[in-house]
């Protein structure tokens, strides 16, 4: 690539990592208010936990400080910074209810969500984009079918499709587990039998989760390629008799896919604000049920300390989708 | 027209005028399959919600443990209808209260997102430069957060069911995404040749922003206060789903969660009949929601507007003759 | 060999759409030869671009086509009916660029943004069973004669390209497989006055060194009246005029050629002004579609069957008072 | 592109005190004729009322304001130019749309400006009006510098210097009707006083373009053609009753027959209001044909004119290499003529990049006459019988 191209892609590269560091630094920092707006304060929690135990005041004093993340004794400047510091470094305080740090807690917890809301995601992202492509060429019945089915799902929140899928396979069918990671009589471990087991646990909520997302990809995908068939490009690539395949692909898909990748920027919210219900619903130990749990019996730490992760998830979602973004679209890097 | 015309006669001419626009409005609305559904069924849910009133409310005094998750009957009176929930009171009356509670929720929130995601999407769009940047790193940066999660952690703090506080909160939470539409729409009216004919013609920026800009940003407006109605629903039935408010059994979450999570009536027939009853009601005025806000789009096309009051006036020619 | 390369027999194209059926082409009819220029003159609406894409093949599934159009090509085998032939056989003959090629309007998208200029031609020819090098060879060498550097050219995006770059850019792929016809629909409208100079100069060039018929499809008269042998006046899908460009310059014997010559302020030219008779046409679309506008109708043109009569040897015409035409020209511009 | 429109740092201002309130409306009570008042000031004779000048200057105080030009140059520009940043945040280039130019447009006289895309005329053209904020020089309206102007005096230039956009399908509102889109800067600027001279106006104004009122008041912008919509939008600029219109390629975009009655209808209005037109175009032939017999017109090429002067001239004997090459690619409608004009072999093909324009004289690098003076140094404009040329061939 000529020079310029590299200076100008290189500044490009630069100012999405600026952006990601601003953006964790705005998630921290809404964290850190979100402890101290707190009713109950965590600090002085841990602080009365520690006397009782007959731990000398001042070093109680500290030992809660570490324990909980922060240090609301001393100004707010140093705290936040404190806070900054020690999430950087790990310590998102304490737990109550677990009674184990809350980056313990959540670094079980968190292969759950990440699990479920990667297959699911790319799953749902892959074949809505392949039928979406696919229908964009079709009229009629598939109009009204897409159509229907995407008003339908996007008119039901997650859990009550969660409770739908319950009702119909675990009560009515019986085929699948409808609660829990996996089955108590299973040794976790890296042996088929387990896996095999999680698997079929995670069946229904993956499924919940697919038929949550997976109407907006086709109608998104769908939508794009319309609009993009119309493009001179499309016309011109069939006057050279271009094979169909190689027009539905190159030309109409890889100029549909930008936009779509710019959709997965946003839906990662939306995928982890319903893992919130449907672990909950479905009784996997995944982030959202950390929170949902947390929040339910007041473990702020452990509520925030989730809050947290699954915003510093998104965000890092977000800088992958713009990365690849910029891969594949030469303006955007600024060549 | 030559005497100018009297106060009095130029109000009317206002309401009658109005009132035309609203008819035509309606027209356009019930002229597709979705638009009839959509528009129907809203009307209808917002005038049982405002007649609530007139049914007796859900309290303690209908509570009776005997009658808990009966199947729908005509026994004991006519509001057992749809059957009782857990704590034996008519699901009906439920539905209804519960219905007026959402709506509160969904509008108060509505109205919140709407200003203010029109406001700074406008400020954004329209005033550009520096801050355009700032405003708009702003709205990308909301939009990194789950808004139901946040919203979870915030009804933790009120610990409250009130559908004032609720609303007020997810309102707060979630007008980023109109604020990014607003900008985008405001952005590409600012830049059209009619914009900077109006700057010639002396017109200060607040009625260009009437006259140029709003026509063009009003059917997001409105999609967006739909869909918040609709977001309102979804959440105050998850946080009462997730028992994480106060128990209330006009919030059919409650319910539901109660028979899924307690009673585990679920896997009982009778416990499933008012989950089921529930989810079909819920699903259906969600839709209608929907249905309501994609057809609220082509009312504000001048297009539609034009070829309706066309066919309205060949139609009143046809009667007249 | 007679030097006839296509000819288009009463070509029809009605649009049929969910309330009413719109008739973009009436009775078209025309003749191509080679190392000829046709110059297809028109206004939006006049259906021109339609034809274009009736002889690609390209016209969206609401279109219902009819008439016959037959293409002699250059390697002696005849495509008797280029309208109805299966879509099967369109691709085994290789139809689409192999024998006719097309460039759209300023070209300003007409390249995948995506993609490299390198990549579209390697498409083409892949498309057409050509190897990569071989496509590279014959890139390098088409841009070279549409004066374009290949290094630099085939190595950048489109949205690296100005408008002239990216019109010589599509003229090079339309010659990529040297077929017998090439269509230019508004090849320099989109382009300011000096690249649309050189565009222009550009096709004459490829009149001389290639052996191709070329169809020039524009709204501006001067446009044609500069590069084409024969006109071709297209108004509201009915063919107007067509004849030599010098002969229908000097005695247009149709009013809407007359109109369209006077509508250009040219330098130094005396400008004829002619007000419309004022005859209103009948409610259905049958008769000359000209009639509310021009300065000759009467009631007669409202039943006018639009018929190509041969009004000199080589140049027919549609209106049905042609011949009467000329004596009041004559009178109109002595008297001024 | 920021768009930094006029911002004038200007106090207060006087009040006409010979503006009368009467039952008909607002009279001048010393010429006793009846005027519709902009504010505090009467719109028509603001600029030319020796009795209004007189006394502004006495009552505020302020030094008379001197007037640089003659009474009858309405509008010129100094040593203009107007400069866009450009490209990524840190590598922040320059590009002179306009690059110092001198120009003046006298009353009720078409002055033809042409160029291709890039040459800065619709920058030039919006600058004038007080879209844009000049970077350097200054523009002097009636002879008035506009930057020292007081608010009102410049909310009158803003008011009588006008623009018609060149693409009819974004220059009308589509969300109004043709009475709303005539009304709204009607009513805005107070200049009617009741709904019947509102639409007695408005009837007039759409008239005066060769519009049926009573069929076109009702109509959105998506049922009228393009020629319909030039109509409007020229009769939208006509209702404030301008003294200088700018009209930037208001035929381009429209079919070649009707773009004959749009420029005669320009014309006429022209005569009719004596306006000062600065007509913008990329064809010479139209230029000429707008500028008429003693009309003049200029040539802009990358923000600089090259030739400035009276058009008849220009076309017959053009001076500038570049004029001579835009004559020659200009194509005839006569198959005869333009196949005998001889084609400038320009040495490339393609504009060169605005942002890295030649060092010396900006055709240089396509120029067939080209001195290596000419790369070196830029040739200033040199007159050359009565007409300016800045060509080193001179």
């Amino acid at each position: 690539m000529a020079r310029r191209d590299i200076i100008n892609t290189s500044i490009w590269a630069v100012k999405s990592v600026a952006v990601v560091i601003a953006e964790l630094i705005f998630a921290i920092s809404i964290s850190f208010f979100l402890i101290h707006a707190m009713p109950g304060n965590p600090y002085q929690i841990i602080l009365v936990g520690l006397l009782q135990r007959g731990i000398p005041y001042e070093q109680a004093k500290i030992m809660a400080a570490a324990l909980a993340g922060y240090n609301p004794n001393v100004n707010p400047i140093v705290s936040w910074a404190g806070y900054m510091w020690n999430v950087f470094h790990g310590n998102l305080g304490y737990s109550l209810i677990y009674r184990a740090p809350v980056i313990k807690i959540i670094a079980t917890a968190a292969p759950w969500t990440i699990l479920l809301v990667a297959v699911s995601l790319t799953l749902a992202f892959a074949t809505g984009y392949i039928l979406g492509l696919y229908a964009a060429s079709k009229t009629g019945i598939v109009d009204a079918l897409i159509n229907g089915s995407l008003s339908f799902f996007q008119s039901i929140p997650s859990y009550v499709l969660a409770l739908i899928l319950i009702i119909i396979f675990g009560v009515l069918l019986k085929i699948a587990p409808i609660a829990g990671a996996y089955s108590s009589n299973v040794t976790p471990g890296f042996t088929a039998k387990f896996i095999l087991d999680v698997m079929r646990h995670l069946a229904l909520p993956l499924l919940t989760y697919y038929l949550v997302i997976f109407p907006g990809w086709v109608f998104g995908t769908r939508s794009l390629a319309i609009s993009i068939t119309h493009e001179d490009f499309v016309l011109v690539a069939k006057a050279r008799s271009l094979p169909e395949k190689r027009i539905t692909f190159t030309y109409i898909g890889k100029n549909a896919l930008l936009p779509q990748l710019t959709a997965l920027l946003y839906s990662y919210g939306l995928m982890f604000g319903s893992s919130i219900f449907i672990e909950s619903t479905f009784a996997i130990p995944g982030l959202g049920y950390v929170l949902a749990i947390g929040s339910g019996s007041r473990d702020y730490l452990l509520t925030i300390g989730s809050f947290l992760i699954i915003i510093i998830a998104v965000i890092l979602g977000n800088f992958i989708a713009d990365v690849t973004y910029g891969l594949i679209d030469p303006r955007v890097r600024g060549v | 027209m030559g005497v100018s015309v009297p106060l009095g006669r130029r109000v009317v001419n206002r309401v009658v005028d109005f009132l035309h626009q609203l008819y035509v409005s309606i027209v356009i609305f019930t002229s597709t399959g979705q638009g009839k559904a959509g528009f129907g069924l809203t009307v209808f849910v917002v005038a049982l919600a405002l007649a609530a009133p007139l049914f007796p409310y859900p309290g303690p005094k209908w509570s009776n443990v005997a009658l808990q998750f009966i199947p729908p009957t005509l026994k004991p009176s006519p509001w057992y209808i749809l059957g009782t929930d857990y704590l034996g009171i008519p699901l009906l009356l439920d539905i209804i209260w519960g219905l007026r509670y959402f709506l509160e929720i969904g509008v108060i929130a509505g109205i919140i997102q709407v200003s203010i995601g029109t406001f700074l999407g406008l400020l954004a769009g329209y005033v550009g430069g520096f801050t355009d940047r700032a405003l708009n790193f702003a709205f990308n940066l909301l939009l990194t957060i789950p808004t139901f999660a946040l919203w979870l952690i915030l009804a933790v703090i009120f610990r409250s069911g009130n559908p004032v506080i609720l609303g007020f909160i997810l309102g707060i939470l979630s007008w980023a995404g109109l604020a990014r539409s607003i900008r985008a729409a405001a952005l590409s009216a600012k830049n059209r040749d009619y914009v900077e004919a109006s700057r010639l013609l002396g017109l200060n920026s607040l009625s260009i922003i009437a006259n140029d800009i709003m026509p063009a940003i009003t059917p997001y407006i409105v999609m967006n206060f739909m869909l918040s109605i609709v977001g309102g629903f979804y959440g105050a039935m998850g946080l009462a789903f997730l028992g994480l408010i106060p128990y209330s059994n006009i919030n059919w979450g409650a319910i539901m969660g109660n028979a899924f999570y307690q009673e585990a009536a679920i896997f009982s027939p009778t416990g499933t009949i008012p989950v089921v009853i529930l989810i079909v009601i819920q699903t259906i005025i969600l839709m209608g929601f929907v249905y309501f806000a994609n057809a609220s789009v082509y009312v504000f096309d001048p297009k539609r507007r034009r070829e309706v009051e066309i066919k309205l006036a060949s139609r009143r020619r046809a009667t007249a003759r | 060999m007679s030097s006839v390369v296509l000819s288009v027999k009463d070509l029809n194209v009605t649009y049929r759409t969910a309330t009413f059926d719109v008739e973009a082409v009436k009775n078209v009819s025309f003749e191509l030869h080679r190392h000829e220029i046709l110059g297809i003159v028109g206004e939006s609406g006049s259906g021109k671009t339609t034809v274009a894409l009736a002889l690609m093949r390209l016209l969206p599934n609401n279109a219902v086509v009819s008439g016959k159009a037959t293409l002699y090509s250059r390697d002696g085998n005849t495509i008797d009916d280029v309208l109805s032939i299966p879509e099967s056989e369109i691709r085994r003959i290789r139809y689409r660029w192999g024998k006719i090629s097309i460039v759209f309007q300023g070209a300003m998208n007409s390249l995948n943004p995506l993609l490299t200029v390198k990549d579209h031609f390697v498409d083409t020819a892949q498309a057409h069973g050509i190897d990569k090098e071989e496509a590279l060879k014959m890139a390098a060498e088409l841009l070279r004669s549409v004066r374009l550097e290949p290094a630099r050219v085939l190595r950048s995006y489109p949205h690296q390209l100005s408008g002239g770059m990216k019109q010589r850019v599509m003229i090079a792929l339309a010659l990529m497989l040297n077929p017998d016809i090439i269509i230019l629909d508004e090849p320099t409208t989109a382009l300011d006055t000096l690249t649309q100079r050189q565009i222009l100069e550009l096709i004459k060039d490829l009149r001389k060194e290639r052996d191709v018929g070329i169809i020039l499809i524009t709204h501006d008269l001067s446009v044609v009246a500069d590069v084409a042998d024969k006109l071709l006046v297209l108004y509201k899908g009915y063919v107007m005029e067509i004849g030599e460009i010098f002969t229908v310059y000097s005695r247009p014997y149709s009013p809407y050629t007359l109109m369209l010559i006077n509508s250009f302020p040219a330098i130094g030219k005396k400008i004829i002004r002619l007000k419309p008779a004022g005859v209103t046409a009948k409610t259905n679309n049958r008769g000359c579609p000209f009639i509310d506008r021009c300065p000759f109708a009467s009631i007669e043109c409202s039943d006018a069957d639009m018929k190509l009569v041969e009004v000199e040897p080589g140049h027919y015409s549609s209106c049905i008072k042609a011949s009467v035409l000329q004596q009041q020209l004559a009178k109109v511009t002595t008297s001024e | 592109m920021s768009n930094p429109s006029q911002g004038s740092p200007r106090g207060p201002a006087p009040v006409c005190p010979y503006l009368q309130r009467t039952p008909q409306g607002y009279v001048c009570s010393i010429t006793q004729r009846s005027v519709n008042p902009l504010g505090w000031y009467c719109v028509f004779d603001y600029m030319n009322c020796p009795i209004y000048i007189g006394h502004l200057s006495r009552m505020a105080g302020v030094k008379g304001p001197e007037r640089k030009y003659g009474e009858d140059v309405v509008i010129a520009a100094e040593d203009l130019s107007v400069v866009f940043k450009v490209g990524s945040m840190f590598s922040k280039k320059d590009l002179y749309a306009v690059d110092h130019i001198n120009i003046t447009v006298n009353r009720s006289e078409t002055l033809a400006v042409v160029g291709e895309s890039g040459s800065g005329k619709t920058t030039l053209g919006k600058t004038l009006v007080g879209l844009y904020k000049p970077t350097t020089g200054r523009i002097y309206f009636h002879g008035r510098d506009v930057s020292t102007m007081t608010d009102e005096e410049y909310r009158v230039y803003r008011l009588k210097s006008q623009y018609i956009h060149q693409d009819p399908y974004s220059s009308l509102n589509p969300y109004k009707t043709v009475y709303d889109i005539l009304a709204i800067p009607l009513r805005a600027n107070k200049l009617v006083h009741s709904k019947a001279e509102e639409e007695k106006v408005i009837f007039e104004t759409l008239e005066s373009v060769g519009l049926n009122p009573k069929a076109y008041i009702n109509k959105y912008p998506f049922e009228l053609s393009g020629g319909e919509r030039q109509r409007v939008s020229i009769a939208r600029a006509l209702l404030v009753k301008p003294e200088f219109v700018v009209a930037d390629e208001p035929v381009t975009m429209l079919d070649a027959s009707l773009r004959l009655e749009v420029l005669d209808l320009l014309l006429s209005v022209q005569k009719e209001m004596n306006l000062s037109v600065l007509f913008i175009t990329h064809d010479l032939g139209m230029a000429y044909y707008m500028a008429g017999e003693r009309g003049r017109a200029a040539v802009m090429y990358l923000g600089s004119i090259m030739e400035f002067g009276p058009a008849k001239e220009m076309l017959e004997s053009p001076l500038h290499p570049y004029t001579q090459a835009l004559l020659s690619a200009i194509p005839e409608p006569d198959p005869v003529k333009s196949r005998s004009k001889k084609v400038m072999k320009l040495r490339s093909l393609d504009p060169p990049n605005p942002l890295r324009a030649p060092p010396g004289c900006k055709f240089s690098d396509r120029c067939p006459f080209a001195m290596d003076r000419c790369f070196k140094e830029r040739p200033p404009l040199k007159k050359v019988g009565n007409t300016w040329v800045a060509c080193w061939l001179y």
